[in-house]
């Protein structure tokens, strides 16, 4: 093993410093293409500890390493993980999951017992694992995470060695789905036990995934070779996947173009006409949604009228072509593609998007109506930003819609990442740029945000029949119902516009073409490699 | 040959006593200056100096006229005209809004020359009043401001300038200050050793014995003497202060959109090399130019100011 | 003028003590000229700092006409200023460089309320005059002067506040022998002309010998002799004088020729760490006994005459 | 006999930013074997410049010597060539400059400053050069020489660092000395030290002297012949009793008379030359002392007098010497 | 010695003690925590992580407990990445300071070089071109020349790998620059000092005894005017050996330099405190090792008499 490392890292050191090095390792791949992926995840994991992991870099990189009850197929389906078939009662509250037979990269079998140490160690106060609300759905585990509760009454169960029974609180159809985030991983109890930092030792790390890993070499890379151990092993064609830490963008795309990298997770803005035009960038789909608040709680936005002329008076369409440029979708409302619905079609899809339109003569009307004919007597208001320079550009180019179309003079500020959620949670702010994207592929992600006093709603906004749908869709099972409910919030939202949507994310890779095989969902944005293969 | 031919000349009168005529009064040097107009002169006779003294002079001029030569706004956007080179329309070329790039450098020059000044100047006042003090001052009050110095020196840069933008609001308000309460530490502290060389002075000694004040003895006649380091100093803190603001700009702590100054048109540029050169190259050729003219006009007035190289 | 047993030490660092001055007592009689000499490093010029206050004592106090100068009232303390001023050695570092002559000489004035708004130039054109400078120097810089000019512009600044009591710290010895000459005089003629008092503290015996009534020569810190000028260098009681006058070359060839020479052998030591007894004793050719074991004190010898030798 | 050292003609011009200042404005001496020599003149008249050039150590630019020649042993160095000249200094002619603080290396054992010089001129023996080191250090008077060697310069009293200037100086055994203001930093006492070092060096080895000095009366026990210089220019030469006991230069005259003397009576004025030298920048054409000197006459506002001699190496340059003016002012004789 | 050495711990302790205070009062006078994130977690959550990092303690508590770690030499956990800050600091530091070492290094030896040819031949063309050199080293900031660099040599030339910490080839464009400043002040601090040592008069006494230019330079120049040099290489070595936030970020570099600023960004209290500490002891450190330098360079200064600057 080790010596096809040595061999595998010999080509690869030929490849970067010979002369013309990027043809040289083109051409050996024409020969036989070496099964290895070198793919730029654009950030240092915070952790490799599943149940410690909240972001990004850490959801793809876990992913490709453990595989939970289901994993998600190629088009956005639930496939079977460990689990291999699993049964929900009529109630939408009992699931009864039947593991396969599958092994740690140690050889230990992996067992329902195994979930049940995970969660509950996920649970654990004394972790204080931040995203432990996943597991919330689950009956008695917010009493045990907030310390009301006893581990012993958190419903989840090993019925024997390979059965898995979880009692939910409530309904939650998107709970299957969650079983494939990395909280909701299985970790090796022993191994646990045994070496409580095994997430920072990658020669004590035990996987149960497609690939293990082997190095990690703090904001460089994480190198992951295939898990033969893994129960689906011969499925994975991949020998080697490189994971590159590189968190410059820029930095990163001049390593793909000397040949370093087959894949990064983003694409230099201004680089991006270019590389459209020339096919080198892959645009997937996000079903993540880019939009400002608006704080209700003060003058001049506490008028929805306001805000609607506000919505109305921006040209979405220009600025998805011109300042954003990957191929993003204008949004009129605001939960985004990609979301089933009842009937398993899209959501955004049934309920259309078109909320509202753009119409400049309008959103003068409301203004005016409002008290500010032309603009007159706006006060003067700000949009705040963090320092990201695409949220900038945004931000200018919405500005100037806002005064030509509306005669307002509106300002920007930009803060300092952690001064600006901190402003946005005291509703500091008079339009606060947001983005959000789902937890889980369910609407009610988006929907249960603007609960009034929600953690997330950060507008001041309530709306008693707002909250009654919102009641009604989590509490009364049935699919139809659910959805049902969660239209009409939306079109609550929508009327009201405590946000303005503008559009919807899509997820540009710059991944070279030989690169096949790779699942990228639409949300929680990661890749999984485990099909994945080089041409 | 002449002086063979005089002293045939020679006649008995020429040997007169001259008498008191010409005599011995204290004259003055056969070359009478001015101090100020002394050190002009020699800044002048300075080619570096000069040069760096035109370019400042005329990126000032710019600073306040280019923004409305070219007919276009620093703010306004073009979404059909993103990224253009420069031409007849655009003489600099536009940026990815489509703004005229010609106007946003000589607005980003306002900026940038403002904090370049602005900070020399907050650091110059505070650095110099303090270093002076505590070299005045001595012993034990010594220690402890330098004491103070250097632990504030320790301090995370990025904490307190983040702290400043909250208390103040973004702006460049809190950048001058910000940038000001970082390198006035540098000042003080080259300002302290120069007091502490110069207070042993005969010319401080004569003024004490004199029964002038320690304020005065400071400000007239100890701080005026240490200008030459000050400026050299001077002239390295104002590039560093706006490659700093750039920096901060980038982390959402310096001046907000659509204001850029320089550093932030370098680094939007930046993104942009391979595909709109221009948006590097203007930006990054006027801080270098301005870096250029400061070292060399702090430089040259060094030298000016110092009596010993007037020979 | 009174110094009475003053001290000055200097702390270099823990158990490292510099006696600068150690337990020095003269009186200066209003109107006359008391020379100070002395090799480099032996206090002469601390002396001349602590009686005009730039230092503070270690021991000892200084009287100017009974009041003593480092303890009294504030208002004295400001009325001091005017009666005692200081002339110092370099004239190069003894004005400002960035100041004009006339802002150098006005300066006191306007601070001591001497003088305003045109009183001020007038005044500084009247001191002009009085060291022999011309008028139109108000407006140079000192490093348009030449060292003669610089040091009149020094002497210039010192008369301002009208003082009794000048002291003179080396005011000649950084200028060429000709300019050297004009100062001397210069001094000579102001002392007569307001009746000062002066302490001419020097290294040169020749110049001192010029200007002053009494010289009073001091070795590490300590007096060694106090005399009349005339009896001092006609007969020289301290060996030590003996040899710092023996070593005065003469112009005269001839005489200089035929003349016996005392060398002194080695050098003035360190006054960090003193030598027991008689300063001098290491260095001295009559050294006996008694010279290494015991310091010996100032003794009145008659006629104003005072030695610290055990041996004359 | 052949003089040891000739300086002919010898002009020395400094660029400076008010123009170009002419320090030393064609002189001529000459040493013979185990003379000494004392060239005496203010500040700024140009002494230091002759002396340097002799070995062409002022630094060019801004010096230049514009014209003459300096010959030592009948070779001439203002036309050898540096590498040349590297060889003759410190070897033939050895140099002591006026602060001994500032003229030692305070980072260097002054032992390793004396051996180095004979290392430079052949003997790259060091042991044996610090023997010779020692012997030197002895010579020169200093006292524990062994210690001494080990010793930086700041741990040297200001007699010993002169001392050890001078060590340095004969390290290789010069044939001629060139002492640069050698006392003006030191104390009296020390100064008589120094003084009795060279005499002693001048008599017992029969070395060469050029002294250089403003301080006439360090001349009369020290030089048989004396130099005056004054802007530029040697102004009078003659024995030292010659020279200051009938000086024939108005200037020479008032040097003599500025100096407090101790056979004088305090009581007396000096009577010291009035004004100051001055700066030979594009100089008025005439005598340059012509503005001080209290006996000028109109001759000597227009052309600068020329040397006349007085008498077997007794010149002087001025236009009282000429027959004429013995004539229009009889009072003057 | 001993006594000295001791002196000056305490002196730095007490300093240390001051900085810490210090950053800790601005720390949590800053908004945000290290927990805020776009997605707020529910309260309990919240109260979970507060306990478990000690957020919940009065901050006099948390303060002496810092205190107490520290003295212990325990930097205590970074709140961000599942790493001690001991552990983030031994992993970074070493790539920092070796790539600080070749800049340091190119600094030195470029600098002198510089800025002796400079002082030698003033006002020469070698003079003009040294100087000129310098001034660009002042006059372009370090995101503009690393961009530059990497654009021509890595992406253009293809002559070095873009980015990375690996051989040599990795070391090369970071290391320049990185030096690029500190060799302009070199240059210029060394010219400046190299013309005030060849004015003095032992330089002539050298000329006078005969040396060859080169010696005079080598043996009775250089040392004399190094000693500026040698004040401005203590902060200069504790600045560079910690690493450049721009310089390891454009070229990928797993140094220290980047979690100075990503510490502070990110509220990462412990690790924010960790690194002033580490820095600042860094620093002083670096200051006493330059007085010992400077001890061995200039004869005249001992330690004993230390008295302030």
């Amino acid at each position: 093993m080790r010596k096809i490392f040595l061999i595998l890292a010999a080509l690869l050191v030929i490849a970067l410093t010979g002369c013309g090095g990027g043809k040289a390792g083109e051409a050996a791949g024409k020969a036989k293409a070496p099964q290895v992926i070198r793919y730029n995840v654009c950030t240092e994991p915070e952790t490799l500890d599943p149940a410690k992991s909240t972001g990004q870099p850490e959801g793809t990189i876990l992913t490709n390493m453990f595989e939970g009850l289901v994993r998600y197929g190629p088009h956005n389906e639930i496939k079977p993980g460990i689990a291999r078939e699993w049964n929900i009662s009529p109630d939408g509250l009992v699931y009864t999951f039947k593991l396969r037979e599958a092994k740690w990269s140690n050889g230990d079998p992996v067992t329902a017992k195994d979930f049940v140490y995970s969660w509950l160690r996920a649970l654990d106060p004394q972790n204080a694992y931040e995203y432990a609300y996943q597991l919330f759905y689950v009956k008695g585990a917010e009493e045990y995470n907030s310390g009301k509760g006893r581990p012993e009454d958190v419903a989840v169960r090993a019925v024997d060695d390979l059965t898995l029974e979880v009692t939910l609180k409530a309904p939650a159809p998107q709970f299957l789905g969650l079983t494939a985030f990395p909280v909701l991983f299985p970790v090796n109890p022993g191994v646990d036990r045994e070496t409580r930092d095994w997430p920072k030792v990658m020669e004590k790390y035990v996987v149960n995934g497609p690939f293990k890993p082997v190095k990690w070499d703090h904001n460089q890379k994480i190198e992951l070779v295939k898990n033969e151990k893994y129960w689906d092993a011969q499925g994975v064609k991949l020998e080697k996947l490189e994971i590159y830490l590189i968190d410059n963008i820029d930095t990163g795309y001049n390593m793909y173009k000397a040949g370093q990298l087959d894949f990064q997770e983003e694409v230099p803005t201004q680089e991006m006409a270019r590389l459209k035009a020339a096919n080198e960038v892959k645009i997937f789909p996000d079903a993540s949604v880019y939009f400002y608040r608006f704080n209700v709680t003060k003058k001049p936005f506490n008028d929805p009228r306001v805000r609607r002329a506000f919505a109305m008076a921006i040209n979405r369409g220009e600025i998805v072509e011109k300042v954003a440029q990957a191929g993003q979708v204008p949004a009129y409302a605001f939960v985004p593609y990609g979301i089933p619905d009842a009937d398993g079609k899209d959501f955004r899809q049934n309920a259309g998007n078109q909320f509202f339109e753009e119409d400049v003569a309008e959103a003068k009307r409301l203004l005016a109506e409002a008290g500010y004919p032309e603009g007159k007597g706006f006060p003067r208001v700000s949009i705040l930003t963090n320092a990201h320079a695409g949220h900038q550009k945004v931000a200018q180019a919405i500005q100037q819609m806002w005064k030509q179309n509306l005669g307002v003079e509106v300002g920007i500020t930009v803060q300092d990442w952690k001064v600006y959620l901190d402003s946005q949670d005291n509703l500091n702010y008079d339009i606060c740029r947001s983005g959000w994207s789902p937890d889980y592929l369910d609407p009610m992600t988006f929907i249960d945000m603007f609960v009034t006093n929600g953690g997330n709603n950060d507008t001041g906004w309530s709306d008693k029949e707002y909250d009654a749908l919102v009641a009604r869709a989590n509490f009364t099972g049935g699919q139809k119902a659910r959805m049902e409910a969660m239209h009409q919030a939306e079109s609550i939202l929508m009327k009201e516009m405590p946000v303005m949507p503008i559009y919807f994310y899509t997820n540009p890779n710059l991944i070279k073409d030989n690169v096949k095989g790779v699942v990228i969902p639409p949300f929680a944005v990661y890749a999984d490699f485990k099909n994945a293969y080089v041409e | 040959m002449t002086g063979v031919i005089r002293v045939l000349e020679l006649r008995p009168e020429d040997f007169q006593a001259l008498g008191d005529k010409g005599g011995p009064a204290e004259g003055l040097s056969a070359d009478p200056l001015n101090y100020w107009r002394d050190v002009w002169r020699r800044l002048k006779a300075n080619r570096a100096a000069v040069f760096g003294l035109t370019v400042i002079a005329v990126l000032v001029f710019f600073a306040l006229a280019g923004p409305y030569l070219s007919g276009h706004t620093y703010d306004r956007q073009d979404l059909s005209m993103i990224n253009q080179p420069p031409g007849a329309g655009f003489w600099f070329g536009t940026d990815c809004l489509g703004r005229d790039l010609f106007t946003r450098i000589w607005y980003g020059a306002r900026i940038s020359l403002l904090i370049g000044f602005v900070t020399g100047a907050v650091c110059l006042v505070i650095g110099v009043l303090y270093g002076g003090i505590s070299g005045y001052a001595g012993g034990r009050v010594d220690d402890l401001m330098m004491r103070a110095v250097e632990v504030l020196g320790s301090i995370p840069f990025l904490l307190y300038v983040i702290l400043l933008m909250v208390l103040m609001g973004p702006g460049l308000k809190a950048v001058f200050i910000a940038l000001g309460a970082v390198y006035w530490l540098t000042v003080a502290r080259i300002v302290r050793g120069q007091v502490l060389a110069l207070k042993e002075q005969e010319y401080i000694l004569a003024a004490r014995v004199l029964g002038i004040s320690p304020w005065r003895i400071l400000t007239r006649h100890l701080i005026p003497n240490t200008m030459g380091p000050i400026l050299v100093t001077l002239t390295l803190i104002i590039p560093e202060a706006i490659f700093t603001e750039a920096w901060l700009s980038f982390l959402g702590l310096g001046v907000s959109v659509p204001k850029a100054s320089w550093g932030v048109l370098a680094s939007e540029g930046m993104e942009g090399l391979r595909n709109y050169p221009w948006q590097l190259f203007f930006p990054a050729f006027f801080i270098s130019l301005t870096m250029l003219a400061f070292n060399f006009v702090g430089d040259g007035i060094r030298d000016a100011l110092d009596p010993r190289l007037r020979r | 003028m009174e110094i009475k047993n003053l001290s000055k030490y200097f702390r270099l660092a823990r158990n490292l003590v510099l006696k600068a001055v150690d337990g020095i007592s003269l009186e200066i009689y209003p109107g006359e000229t008391l020379g100070l000499v002395g090799e480099s490093g032996c206090g002469k010029s601390t002396v001349g700092k602590v009686v005009v206050r730039l230092y503070r004592p270690t021991a000892g106090e200084v009287l100017l006409e009974g009041v003593n100068v480092h303890n009294c009232g504030k208002r004295e303390s400001r009325s001091l200023f005017k009666k005692m001023q200081m002339i110092f050695q370099d004239p190069y570092a003894s004005l400002n460089p960035r100041m004009t002559v006339g802002e150098i000489i006005g300066e006191p004035l306007e601070i001591h309320g001497l003088a305003r708004g045109k009183e001020i130039r007038e005044r500084v054109e009247d001191l002009l005059d009085t060291v022999g400078l011309d008028r139109s120097f108000t407006g140079r810089f000192p490093h348009e002067l030449s060292g003669g000019q610089r040091q009149r512009v020094g002497i210039a600044r010192a008369l301002t506040v009208e003082p009794k009591f000048i002291v003179c710290d080396e005011p000649v010895s950084a200028l060429d022998v000709s300019i050297q000459a004009q100062v001397l005089n210069l001094l000579k003629d102001l002392q007569q002309r307001f009746g000062l008092t002066l302490l001419f503290i020097s290294h040169n015996l020749s110049v001192v010998r010029y200007v002053s009534r009494r010289v009073a020569v001091m070795y590490l810190g300590r007096l060694v002799e106090l005399a009349p000028c005339r009896e001092l260098y006609a007969s020289p009681a301290h060996p030590y004088t003996r040899a710092l006058i023996s070593a005065i070359p003469l112009v005269d060839p001839g005489a200089e020729a035929q003349r016996r020479r005392i060398v002194l052998g080695g050098d003035v030591p360190s006054p960090i760490n003193p030598p027991p007894g008689c300063p001098f004793s290491p260095r001295c050719r009559e050294s006996a006994g008694i010279c290494t074991e015991e310091a010996p004190a100032l003794r009145n010898m008659g006629d104003g005459r005072y030695v610290a030798c055990h041996r004359a | 006999m052949q003089p040891l050292l000739k300086i002919e003609d010898l002009n020395v011009q400094f660029e400076t930013r008010a123009g170009v200042l002419q320090a030393v404005r064609g002189i001529n001496l000459e040493i013979g074997p185990g003379e000494a020599l004392a060239l005496v003149g203010e500040s700024g008249c140009g002494k230091s410049a002759a002396a340097q050039s002799v070995l062409k150590l002022l630094p060019s630019p801004p010096a230049r010597i514009t014209r003459g020649g300096v010959f030592f042993a009948g070779e001439n160095l203002t036309a050898m060539s540096e590498k040349e000249l590297q060889r003759v200094r410190g070897r033939d002619i050895g140099f002591i400059f006026q602060d001994p603080m500032t003229s030692l290396n305070p980072t260097m054992k002054v032992g390793r400053q004396v051996v180095e010089v004979m290392y430079r001129h052949g003997e790259k023996d060091n042991k044996k050069n610090r023997e010779r080191a020692l012997e030197i250090f002895g010579l020169v008077g200093i006292s524990n020489p062994g210690r001494r060697l080990d010793q930086y310069p700041h741990q040297l009293s200001g007699g010993m660092r002169q001392r050890v200037m001078a060590a340095i100086a004969l390290a290789c055994g010069p044939r001629l000395l060139i002492a640069d203001e050698p006392t003006t930093a030191v104390d009296v006492t020390i100064q008589a030290q120094i003084m009795e070092l060279l005499r002693d060096l001048q008599k017992k080895r029969g070395m060469s002297v050029l002294l250089i000095t403003h301080d006439l009366s360090l001349v009369a026990g020290f030089a048989r012949r004396v130099a005056v210089m004054y802007a530029g220019k040697i102004i009078e030469t003659g024995t030292a009793e010659e020279v200051m006991n009938s000086p024939a230069h108005p200037y020479t005259r008032g040097l003599l008379a500025s100096i407090p003397r101790l056979e004088v009576r305090p009581e007396e004025r000096l009577a010291p030359v009035p004004g100051r030298p001055p700066v030979m920048i594009n100089p008025p054409p005439g005598c340059p002392f012509r503005p001080r000197c209290p006996e000028a006459m109109y001759i000597c506002a227009k052309i600068e007098p020329g040397e006349t001699i007085l008498g077997q190496g007794r010149i002087v340059s001025c236009w009282l010497a000429h027959p004429m003016a013995a004539e229009s002012r009889p009072e003057r004789l | 010695m001993a006594r000295y050495v001791l002196r000056r711990i305490v002196t730095m302790s007490l300093a240390l003690w001051l900085i810490i205070t210090a950053t800790f009062v601005i720390m949590h006078s800053v908004p945000g925590g290290p927990f805020s994130s776009e997605k707020n977690a529910p309260p309990a959550v919240m109260q979970n992580l507060n306990a478990r990092y000690r957020l919940n303690d009065p901050y006099w508590k948390q303060y002496l407990d810092y205190l107490l770690n520290m003295a212990r030499l325990d930097l205590g956990p970074s709140f961000k990445y599942d790493r001690s800050v001991n552990e983030i600091i031994s992993q970074g530091f070493p790539v920092s300071a070796q790539l600080g070492a070749v800049a340091v290094s190119i600094a030195l030896g470029a600098g002198v070089i510089l800025g002796v040819a400079a002082a030698w031949k003033q006002n020469r063309w070698q003079d003009y071109t040294a100087m000129s050199l310098a001034a660009l080293g002042f006059s372009v900031p370090s995101f503009i020349l690393s961009g530059l660099l990497m654009y021509i040599f890595a992406y253009k030339l293809m002559w070095l790998p873009p980015a990375m910490w690996g051989g040599w080839q990795h070391a090369v464009m970071p290391a320049l620059a990185l030096s690029a400043l500190p060799t302009a002040f070199i240059a210029r601090l060394m010219r400046s000092s190299m013309l005030e040592v060849l004015q003095q008069d032992y330089i002539k006494t050298a000329r006078a005894k005969g040396l060859s230019p080169a010696a005079i330079l080598v043996n009775h120049a250089l040392k004399n005017a190094l000693m500026p040099v040698a004040t401005y290489l203590g902060p200069l070595v504790a600045a560079v050996f910690t690493g450049s936030f721009v310089v390891e970020t454009v070229f990928a570099i797993p140094g220290l330099g980047r979690y100075f600023v990503i510490s502070v960004l990110n509220r990462d209290y412990t690790l924010i405190l960790g690194l002033t500490v580490f820095y600042a002891v860094f620093l002083m450190l670096m200051n006493f090792i330059v007085d010992l330098v400077y001890m061995f360079l200039d004869p005249r200064i001992k330690l004993a008499d230390d008295r302030g600057d």
